[in-house]
């Protein structure tokens, strides 16, 4: 049981939660995951766990964040717990982002909520070039974001879909606009489906490598009951423990 | 004063049709992967067996995604037997589990009466396997209408060839998906299955209402979870009282008492799936669960409480 | 800004089988007494249509307490149809329901062919009463074996002969304690149903683990509330395929997407029990939150959902 | 929604939670209870809500008083709730307690957690002679029920089962011997049906009045599901709407 430090709103439905986690048995790694209980003790409803991306761990003071959506019924319960409360959660689960040193320009491309774990990923990517490429419905979704990467080493490019911000519109045509001039090393990517497959294909015309980050709906997270299962150049894995991360070109996205 | 030391020990093992296990509890196939996934999160050798994950004779990729939605108390899935075929099976998982020391069974679906004798036939005299569960029940195979396990006749005919040739414990999953699940589970012991195991999960569906679509890949699927326990228990008590073959009491289960409740309506051993999934572990809980039931009301062997509620 | 206020005002409108209801809401048998308990709570002219509590043709006491089990996200009740019988109830319930408008329908249960007959006679050209709402699925009655709606020939002869006596709205309520729920709903069309609702409770139980008995003073009972849910939405699907006429959805609504995901799946109206157990006003809710998903989705007219998801 | 001001253990188990409630449509009377939803809003489980006696109201503050066991799931998960949260509760629901004014010598008997009703039916008894019997299975249980008693006019006798109080022994037996030596002008007792029943046998032996209030398993407590009847000389009666208080005599009680 960990407890909650805070759990705030930190944009429009966007929830930043801060939670004191001492029995960790090992250190979370970008890329990885929590699923969270999200029912009291002794209820059954709802009864699944929630999963929720590392946004950032502090390894001192074992303190882990996340950001989360309002978007359910889960959440929606989720985002009524109160600093104080104790929540069940297990973790850290998932296969991680590649963090070996790459001496050249990385990209990193996050759209929606799927910035969560390109956040923990660039502070772990400490040296380095890197920019990062966010985008979302409006600029207050990435208000907070922001005001987190801007603490760190890394050029930030923002779009927004209703508002203009480096441009109106998706942060894959910010990003296009910028792979014209470009090219990085190696590139990671969050979000919508659509999008990863749009920046898979990129990259993959012009031979540049990278990870994504998929988010299929989970049953244990843990890799036994094959709820999360997708097709991949060789054959099914599942996406809670052979993935979230993936390499580029691996994984048949739903487009 | 050793006797005070006796009375904290407790008698959980169970006899299954001749095979002993140290205690009633079995994952339930499909939510319990194959054995390794579990160990990660605590010593599986614990448990009185495990039922490996459901193998068909062809490989199988699984329905579409989604493949699992949640609802009240429970959750409704749809995998679809995703399986790499019992050829790759015997070659790749069986000597994964040949370093546990525990019984596994072998959960078996067929889409023709042949196909059951042939995974029957494969998995005969494979000594890391203890036991075959014919799967007769899983609702999410799209194979033509209802499944096997609705139509009493079918189901002798099934279990009396599979145990023609197959000579270790043979146990019968039935589905719940029926007016009378007690006229199965007879055809089934007359068949001379070893033992039942009930229940599979109930047909069910989601809606997602914004898409206007269903939820699940494959439109429907399968009910388990806490949501669906009260139906088990019934069927388990029903059909206690119909055969004389042990049941292997499933669904919804999530703590010791739980387990007591299906051992008293008639339960000799308790399947564990979906807590499983949210809980890995959750075995070992409920091990010292029934351990407290037992010294609460003083009661020594587990397996005097089977059936009790029927005296 | 005509145009505007336009377009938030919604048609929640639905038509039973010629007969018009202002919104798709209907109070679930025996879960809302018969009117006045819960018009303490809210002017229950606000609902679809109410349907009084089961009744028969003699006064029954009902069964032994305790009669209420709670289960995950599930309750069990056995009540045993408690009632005052035919004559008592047009004696004293029909006047009393005479000062609301609203549709009220008349759930009737008999334990032979003849019974039900008498009840339908009983009610014919009582103009209080909109409908009746044939039982033939309580699994509560001690009655011999099976409900009497597990046998599609005998539905449809029970249909048939209560038709020849019954004007009106005729519901028939279907089990889903049964293998194939469509038969059943099939055999109630050709007896001239102008409906099926469906369903009524999921056999279950409960065991006192302490006191090692049932905890129902009749043993076992039937499940209903939101575990059922996903069960219930299935054979809403399942048979909307196969009727043409309208069907009222039943089993574990609590809220307006709950209602949106019945009538996508095929129901043409919405019962709700067990929620009014513990929200006495849930209708008024739940009216607003269908509200919200129209207005969230452009949507003008409620009826233009119904079994969209077939499409 | 009502806000929890207090949730503590007051005895082995034994909870007491007070509660602001500023909506209520009408003051409870003694012998009414409240119903109170133990899930949290948007979960499903556990389904039912939960009955408890109104202990004490103060109808200046509205200020409800409960005071609860922990027994099972419900209670369970009710002990957990902090102050600041608030649970959605209705009532007062039940027919109450009779509380004319009557002159002469009252008897209120309460075995376990039926003492709860007969507190605030004793402090709205205010003027007139009382005495209350009070049993449970050892001092412990007794201590919080014990010192809010004292506070008002009343004579307090306490049995326990497990130690010796006044007497060791159940309340029937510490009440049975006043009842040799006087005769009061009417009895209310609450706690155990066993104990209600020899209460009910011994008064009406003596024809004196009184009245019981009984806890059946409920459904919904507001009479329209029927889980709560109980047999009465007038034919089955609903315990929530109709009871729980009856007039002795008037119910079969399961001794
Ligand atoms: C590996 C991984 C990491 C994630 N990280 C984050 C994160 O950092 N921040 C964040 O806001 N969200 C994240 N998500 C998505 C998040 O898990 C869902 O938004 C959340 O589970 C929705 O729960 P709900 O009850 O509110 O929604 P509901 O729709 O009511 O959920 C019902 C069920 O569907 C599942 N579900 C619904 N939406 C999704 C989804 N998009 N992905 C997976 N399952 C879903 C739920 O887990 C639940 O089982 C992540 C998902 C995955 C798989
Ligand atoms: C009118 C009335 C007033 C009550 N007042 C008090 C009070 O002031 N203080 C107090 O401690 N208890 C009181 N009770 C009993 C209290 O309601 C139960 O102890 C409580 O509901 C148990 O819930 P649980 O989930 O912990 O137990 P569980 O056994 O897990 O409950 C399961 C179900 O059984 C019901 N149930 C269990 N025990 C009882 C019981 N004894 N009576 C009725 N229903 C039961 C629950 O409500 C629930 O629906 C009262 C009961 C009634 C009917
Ligand atoms: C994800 C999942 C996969 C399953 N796969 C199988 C399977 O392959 N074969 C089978 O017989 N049952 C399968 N089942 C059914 C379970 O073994 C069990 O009978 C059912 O889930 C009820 O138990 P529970 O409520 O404890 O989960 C599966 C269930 C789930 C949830
Ligand atoms: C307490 C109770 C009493 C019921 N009585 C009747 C009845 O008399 N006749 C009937 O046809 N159904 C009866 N039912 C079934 C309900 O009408 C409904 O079909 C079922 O509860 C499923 O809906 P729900 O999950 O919304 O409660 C009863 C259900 C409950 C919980
Ligand atoms: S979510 Fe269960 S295997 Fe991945
Ligand atoms: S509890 Fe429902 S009528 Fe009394």
């Amino acid at each position: 049981m960990f407890e909650i430090l805070k759990n705030k709103e930190v944009g429009p439905d966007i929830f930043y939660l801060v939670l004191k986690c001492d029995e960790l048995s090992e250190q979370p790694k970008p890329g990885q995951f929590f699923n969270v209980k999200i029912s009291r003790k002794l209820s059954t409803d709802p009864l699944l766990r929630r999963p929720f991306s590392v946004f950032d761990f502090d390894e001192d003071q074992n303190i882990l964040e996340l950001v989360y959506r309002k978007v359910g019924r889960g959440t929606e319960i989720l985002s009524k717990y109160k600093a104080g409360e104790k929540l069940d959660v297990i973790g850290p689960l998932g296969n991680p982002f590649s963090t070996e040193k790459r001496s050249g320009l990385i990209h990193l491309v996050g759209g929606g909520m799927g910035i969560v774990p390109l956040h923990y990923l660039a502070r772990t990517l400490e040296k380095g070039e890197k920019k990062v490429f966010l985008g979302a419905e409006n600029s207050d979704e990435l208000e907070f974001f922001t005001k987190r990467f801007k603490k760190m080493n890394v050029e930030i490019h923002r779009a927004a879909m209703t508002e203009k911000m480096e441009i109106k519109g998706s942060v894959l045509v910010l990003w296009m606009n910028y792979l014209d001039q470009e090219k990085p090393l190696f590139v990671y990517t969050c979000g919508p489906e659509k999008m990863l497959s749009a920046v898979e294909k990129e990259c993959l015309k012009s031979s540049i490598q990278g990870q994504l980050s998929i988010e299929r709906r989970m049953g244990c997270g843990i890799g036994v009951c094959l709820s999360c299962s997708c097709e991949t150049t060789e054959g099914n894995k599942r996406s809670c423990v052979d993935g979230p991360v993936f390499t580029l070109g691996e994984v048949v996205l739903n487009a | 004063m050793p006797e005070k030391n006796a009375s904290e020990k407790f008698d959980l093992s169970i006899d299954l049709a001749g095979l002993k296990l140290k205690n009633p509890l079995i994952t339930a196939s499909g939510t319990c992967g194959n054995g390794k996934e579990l160990d990660n999160y605590f010593d599986i050798n614990k448990l009185g067996a495990f039922t490996l994950k459901g193998i068909t004779v062809s490989p199988r990729k699984g329905n579409k995604s989604p493949r699992i939605a949640e609802t009240p108390s429970g959750i409704i899935n749809s995998i679809g037997l995703e399986n790499p075929g019992i050829d790759q099976f015997i070659k790749k998982t069986i000597p994964e589990i040949a370093e546990y020391r525990l019984p596994f069974f072998c959960n078996i679906s067929g889409y023709s009466e042949a196909e059951f004798l042939e995974l029957a036939e494969k998995l005969c005299g494979r000594k890391e396997i203890a036991g075959v569960e014919v799967n007769l029940s899983c609702p999410n195979i799209e194979g033509g209408g209802l499944a096997f396990g609705t139509d009493p006749k079918t189901v002798y005919s099934i279990t009396k060839k599979v145990r023609k040739i197959y000579d270790k414990l043979l146990i019968v999953k039935l589905t719940p998906n029926i007016t009378d699940i007690t006229e199965i589970a007879e055809a089934a012991e007359s068949g001379g299955a070893d033992c039942v195991s009930m229940i599979n999960t109930i047909s069910a569906m989601k809606i997602d209402i914004d898409k206007q679509k269903p939820l699940l890949g494959s439109l429907t699927g399968g009910l388990s979870g806490p949501a669906i326990r009260p139906a088990a228990v019934k069927m388990v008590y029903d059909t206690f009282k119909k055969i004389n073959i042990p049941i292997i009491g499933i669904g919804g289960i999530r703590n010791g008492k739980d387990v007591i409740e299906f051992m008293l309506a008639g339960a000799s051993a308790a399947g564990i799936g979906t807590i499983n999934m949210i809980e890995a572990d959750a075995a070992l809980r409920i091990i010292g669960e029934i351990k407290d039931y037992l010294k609460k009301h003083n009661i020594k062997r587990l397996s005097s409480l089977i059936g009790k509620v029927h005296i």
